[in-house]
């Protein structure tokens, strides 16, 4: 089996025909069966090696993600935003960026993350309360988690403004920047107005809306009449909708904005449409607001079996193969899990440290003061 | 009498106040089906349906804005911002608009709203879930601000608030929330406004708001075993300060200590501090001393204790003002 | 001639034909040449009386507001901001209110006040500096002026938002309410978080956005690739743009919106695309950013001459009449400026007096204090 | 030496920061064409082009968010507010955002971002164009909070500020924007963040800073010719504070009195008053007295001259604390 593209078989009959009555018309490449749908607008040409890869980074996020619950639940951490239930959305868009591309998460994006090939214990650390998320995100090209609904649109939409000035779009090298917010987060005016400054500045920014049903409690329903990917038009702004839960999907329809975005085309928006499995967080009681029969319809659209499926009809992966992943994840998670139950608690001054560039004669005074203090209460203990 | 915590206390006084005041509505992220995240209007949607307790977008200027806008009309809102630090998306609206507003009409509009804020750290949170922007609102003419730091005060001063035709934004001390007391549910003995003294001493005044009255009181009581006789004062009112029993008690003791967990610089305490001063300046022995959080951004969680004024940084704050 | 219809007399001719090159798309029912054009969704049915009407408000408005502007030079105002122009706008919207709505206006919206019948001493006053603009709103049913830009679109959500919860809509009898703001506001967070608002609770609200061209220096190029009628439907809120220079399509436009609104149908918004005539306020100097060319084009579209025109050849009006109401426009900019003239300064105490419901000790204390400061002052300056 | 007004040295200065820095940008509401409503940024987009000086939409949260960006991506942006009161829209993004970042990033991340914001009454405006919001920024760690009173101050300390790699909130005295001086275009002595003794004198020190600097030199003239020698020390720095020169001074005249034209409870002169009363206890005669806007939304034009601060009370504060 060669590395050319894999339409779906049997193209006019499959086409839409997943969309079951709750579902919106969106792109879609491989339905809740595992089967290949096409698409007029998006075609899709990778590897085998790519598309197995696929289904090795979904496994290991779904992995990464479920030992960020364990670890809360054993005390470890002291809350966890589980991704459950949007691999897909996670690792299509992920994998769809390039090098250069730069990412601004909210704060459940451990599955893009990982994509980028970046330690994923800052995350880890900033739910464990020993630090607050910092990384040297400029090397990353992946910035830290944003808590502040929204905040991290203006910041985005900033930074592909910066892009442009910096002249690097205009070619299949120039640079893309992406924005990751959730439904709940398309309410807030900083959402808006990031819509209007790319739009205006003609910034390389796509903007990846996960929706995922639920603001903690609240569905579509509070926030939205219209769908988002129906809201950018209406600022100048393309906007696609795509099945979240198909990560064929959210590969391909990523790939075309961030394309457009670095070729100085100018901004999109796109909104997968997906389902928070777990709770908000940790924190969360779910049951409050939701039934099981509504979590039944979506487990039956779970993003990585349905690949696995495809996988399998096509041949491009079995047994062995998914043993080996699992093996793997389970690697991966000791790992991770080690890390950061050894994570230690900071140190007083670092709470002083980084406030200021240029250092301020008051909090150095205020520094020496913690730290003496906490010296004097480990001394009592000692004692 | 019953006992209760303040979580409880909250919800029972805003259970009243929508059974007795018609136009009252309760507004806000999650505050319907799910009761808030703190639970603070659990099962308010239930009985009194979702036209009175009503899940909002996720939007606090919206809130805010469309809350005034409500009040406009005759209704009284009651506001609920889910966190602290996500207060400032409507800051606008609430240092230039629901402040201002009364004023600007010449007194011809009233504008009853009641922003709940759950503040202050200690509860493991991560960022912005830990904030205390007090001084912002108290520094801003046209609101009032007040913060409860037990059941009792909670129960009574949310009814008080959502009785007062003033904008109040009223702060809750979220790791207070679980703590049980008791809660008088037949009346209460103090306005919204006044200050209480919940220990009383002869030594030197502590003075405290939301969450820091039992670190205060903590301290008083370690200090008593040391033959330190401290004076506790709950200033539950921030704006304004009922500055008549502080000076009265300053006025007998001759030291006092303030204590908020808000970085000290520009913090409630100075103003304590300063108006003390010129008040009963030939009574003092010593400055008003101040115990704050640190002029930083709120720490990651394992720092907390850290930052956090305790029982240990307010004693050694009363030792610092003997040696004057 | 009777009461009936006044349909255009070329419908098919005349229809679409003013849209010149610089002009959108927009509902117009009167050229600027002054001939009816049909518009297939908007009839008008106005008795002569009131087609006059709107020709008195025409001229009244535009005299009152120039001598807003003269007073101010004079010394006697410390700012305006005309709406020299914008007559069209204000008075076809004005004019289709019913008693039972209610105007929230930005600062720019004395057409509208005129229209609604109320004294329009308090907006001279604002801008005199004597006082902050108070009235009795509830009785006026028109809101304060609102500076801050947009702010009063969240205000005029929430109130519409009470009609509804008041079961005040449904029939004709039903309350609307209408909230006028620039194209320059449409890119704050505030408008788009009262678009969600109203869409998703339902709200009869009518945003009635004046695109003047300007905020300020800045021209639409810097807020909006797509016009805010565009972008109201990715609210889901129809929106529509007319031609803001005729009075007849600004009031048809209007009705239809406010009666939907009425009828518990939900929030609309309209774009009334006009001109602001005059730099932005008495301050500002528009010669920096634009030139008489653009003018020029505008002036040709002058709203009040395409009414004359129309109303003349119509046998609607003519010489006699245009004089009276001259005339009568004459004896009310004489009355209203010799009431700003002789509006004299606040008492220091009001500074004091309507910052609470409920007294605060401290206040009365500064009071006391600025009220005998003045008084030693006025005492010093008397001997 | 040459002569000019703040708004020609604000304008020189970014005009000499923008031809030094490539990186440097100035963006905000009618900055470009228009050169912003007061002129300070006249003739820079028509020098530097509207790539380096940009029009942005009409919405604050967007500038301040969109500079944070631009910073992350390596720029110096140097935003203008408008005015005073339209700062609030933003103020999420300056507290919880440009504030906190760096300090999130444990450091890695430093945000040189210039905040402009023309501030303060007396200019016979309408309401939200006459605020003093200082006190905000200054309780809100992370931030540096400046504000310049004179033409040679703006025209280095908005260059110091440019180079900055902490954001700065720099306030502008609007009412004495026109007012002319002598400029240094040589060099400047002080630094950002340093106070200065702007008149010497040995009876009691008057703390000011921006529009009421000039208040309190006009108050120190007519005290001297009664016989009174005021010492005026100009803050220039409000987060952080230059606390030495201030002690210095009071612990020479054993008296101060604090002028802002903010309300004020809990604003600037609280902290003043309370960290020198904190340091200088002994040395001082009476307690630091604060003469300040009233506690009331700023009032309608005609009432401003009551508001604001003036000689006449600054002098009769200095009586009042020569009474003790
Ligand atoms: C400005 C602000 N308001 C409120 C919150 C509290 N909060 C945290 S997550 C959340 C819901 C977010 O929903 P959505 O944008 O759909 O993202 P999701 O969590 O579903 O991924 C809320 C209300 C916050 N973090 N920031
Ligand atoms: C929040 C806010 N930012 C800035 C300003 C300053 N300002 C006053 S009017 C104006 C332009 C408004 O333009 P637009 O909304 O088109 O209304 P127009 O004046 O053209 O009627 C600006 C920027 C303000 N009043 N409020
Ligand atoms: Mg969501
Ligand atoms: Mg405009």
């Amino acid at each position: 089996m060669g590395d050319q593209p894999r339409p779906a078989k049997k193209t006019a009959k499959n086409r839409r025909k997943s969309a079951s009555a709750n579902e919106p018309e969106f792109v879609q490449l491989l339905n809740p069966g595992g089967q290949r749908v096409d698409h007029p607008d998006y075609a899709l040409d990778l590897s085998d090696e790519e598309y197995r890869g696929l289904y090795r980074d979904l496994v290991i996020t779904r992995e990464l993600d479920a030992q960020g619950t364990a670890l809360q639940r054993q005390g470890q951490l002291g809350l966890w935003p589980s991704l459950l239930g949007q691999e897909a959305a996670q690792v299509g868009s992920g994998r769809a960026l390039r090098e250069q591309d730069t990412v601004f998460p909210a704060y459940r994006e451990l599955g893009v993350q990982w994509c980028r090939g970046i330690d994923l214990l800052s995350s880890f650390a900033l739910f464990r309360g020993v630090d607050l998320g910092g990384r040297d995100v400029a090397a990353d090209r992946f910035h830290m988690y944003s808590i502040v609904i929204a905040s991290q649109t203006l910041h985005a939409a900033g930074y592909a403004m910066g892009v442009a000035k910096d002249g690097a779009v205009g070619s299949d090298e120039g640079e893309a920047v992406v924005v990751y917010h959730g439904d709940g987060a398309t309410s807030e005016g900083d959402f808006n107005e990031a819509l209007i400054w790319a739009g205006v500045f003609n910034a390389p920014l796509v903007l990846f809306c996960q929706n995922n049903q639920y603001a903690i409690s609240e569905t579509n329903a509070r926030q939205f009449l219209v769908p988002p990917s129906q809201r950018a038009a209406g600022f100048g702004v393309p906007g696609i909708l795509v099945d979240g839960n198909d990560v064929l999907a959210t590969y391909a329809v990523t790939k075309s904005a961030l394309d457009r975005a670095r070729h100085g085309e100018g901004p999109s928006l796109i909104e997968a449409y997906t389902y928070r499995m777990q709770p908000h967080t940790t924190s969360d009681d779910a049951t409050r607001y939701r039934d099981e029969a509504e979590l039944d319809q979506w487990r039956a659209k779970d993003p990585i079996l349905r690949y696995r499926t495809w996988l399998e009809a096509e041949g491009l992966a079995g047994g062995d193969y998914f043993a080996e992943i699992d093996a793997e994840a389970d690697r991966e998670v000791r790992k991770l899990r080690d890390r950061v139950i050894s994570l230690t608690d900071p140190e007083v001054s670092e709470m002083f440290d980084s406030v200021y560039a240029e250092p301020v004669p008051q909090l150095a005074a205020q520094r020496a003061e913690a730290v003496a203090f906490r010296a004097s209460l480990d001394e009592g203990s000692e004692s | 009498m019953t006992t209760m915590s303040m979580v409880k206390a909250l919800n029972s006084g805003l259970r009243t106040v929508l059974e007795r005041e018609p136009k009252a509505l309760i507004m806000g992220e999650d505050v319907g089906r799910l009761g808030g995240v703190f639970r603070v209007t659990d099962g308010l949607e239930k009985d009194f349906g979702s036209d009175r307790v009503i899940d909002t977008p996720l939007a606090e200027s919206g809130i805010i804005g469309t809350a005034i806008g409500l009040a406009l009309r005759g209704y009284r809102p009651i506001c609920e911002i889910q966190f602290d630090g996500f207060v400032y998306p409507a800051f606008d609206q609430l240092v230039s608009q629901l402040a201002k507003m009364p004023n600007r009409s010449g007194g011809r509009v009233r504008l009853p709203v009641v922003v709940r804020i759950p503040f202050g750290g200690g509860i493991g949170a991560i960022e912005h879930h830990s904030e205390s922007p007090e001084a912002y609102f108290a520094h801003t003419a046209g609101l009032k601000v007040v913060a409860c730091s037990n059941p009792n005060d909670a129960h009574w001063m949310i009814q008080q608030a959502a009785a007062s035709d003033d904008p109040v934004i009223f702060f809750e001390p979220k790791r207070r929330y679980q703590a049980k007391a008791e809660v008088d549910t037949e009346k209460s003995s103090l306005g919204l406004h006044d200050a209480a003294t919940v220990r009383s001493g002869s030594d030197a005044t502590v003075i405290a708001y939301g969450p820091t009255v039992d670190v205060a009181l903590h301290a008083a009581a370690a200090a008593a075993e040391e033959g330190r006789d401290l004076e506790v004062i709950d200033l539950r009112s921030l704006s304004p300060i009922d500055w008549e029993p502080l000076e009265a008690s300053v006025r007998r003791t001759g030291r006092a200590v303030v204590v908020h967990e808000a970085p000290g610089s520009h913090g409630i305490g100075a103003e304590v501090a300063a108006r003390l001063t010129e008040q009963c300046f030939y009574s003092l022995e010593a400055p008003v001393l101040r115990v704050t959080g640190y002029d930083v951004p709120y720490p990651a969680s394992r720092l907390e204790e850290d930052y956090l004024p305790n029982l240990d940084r307010v004693l050694d704050a009363v030792d610092r003002s003997f040696e004057y």
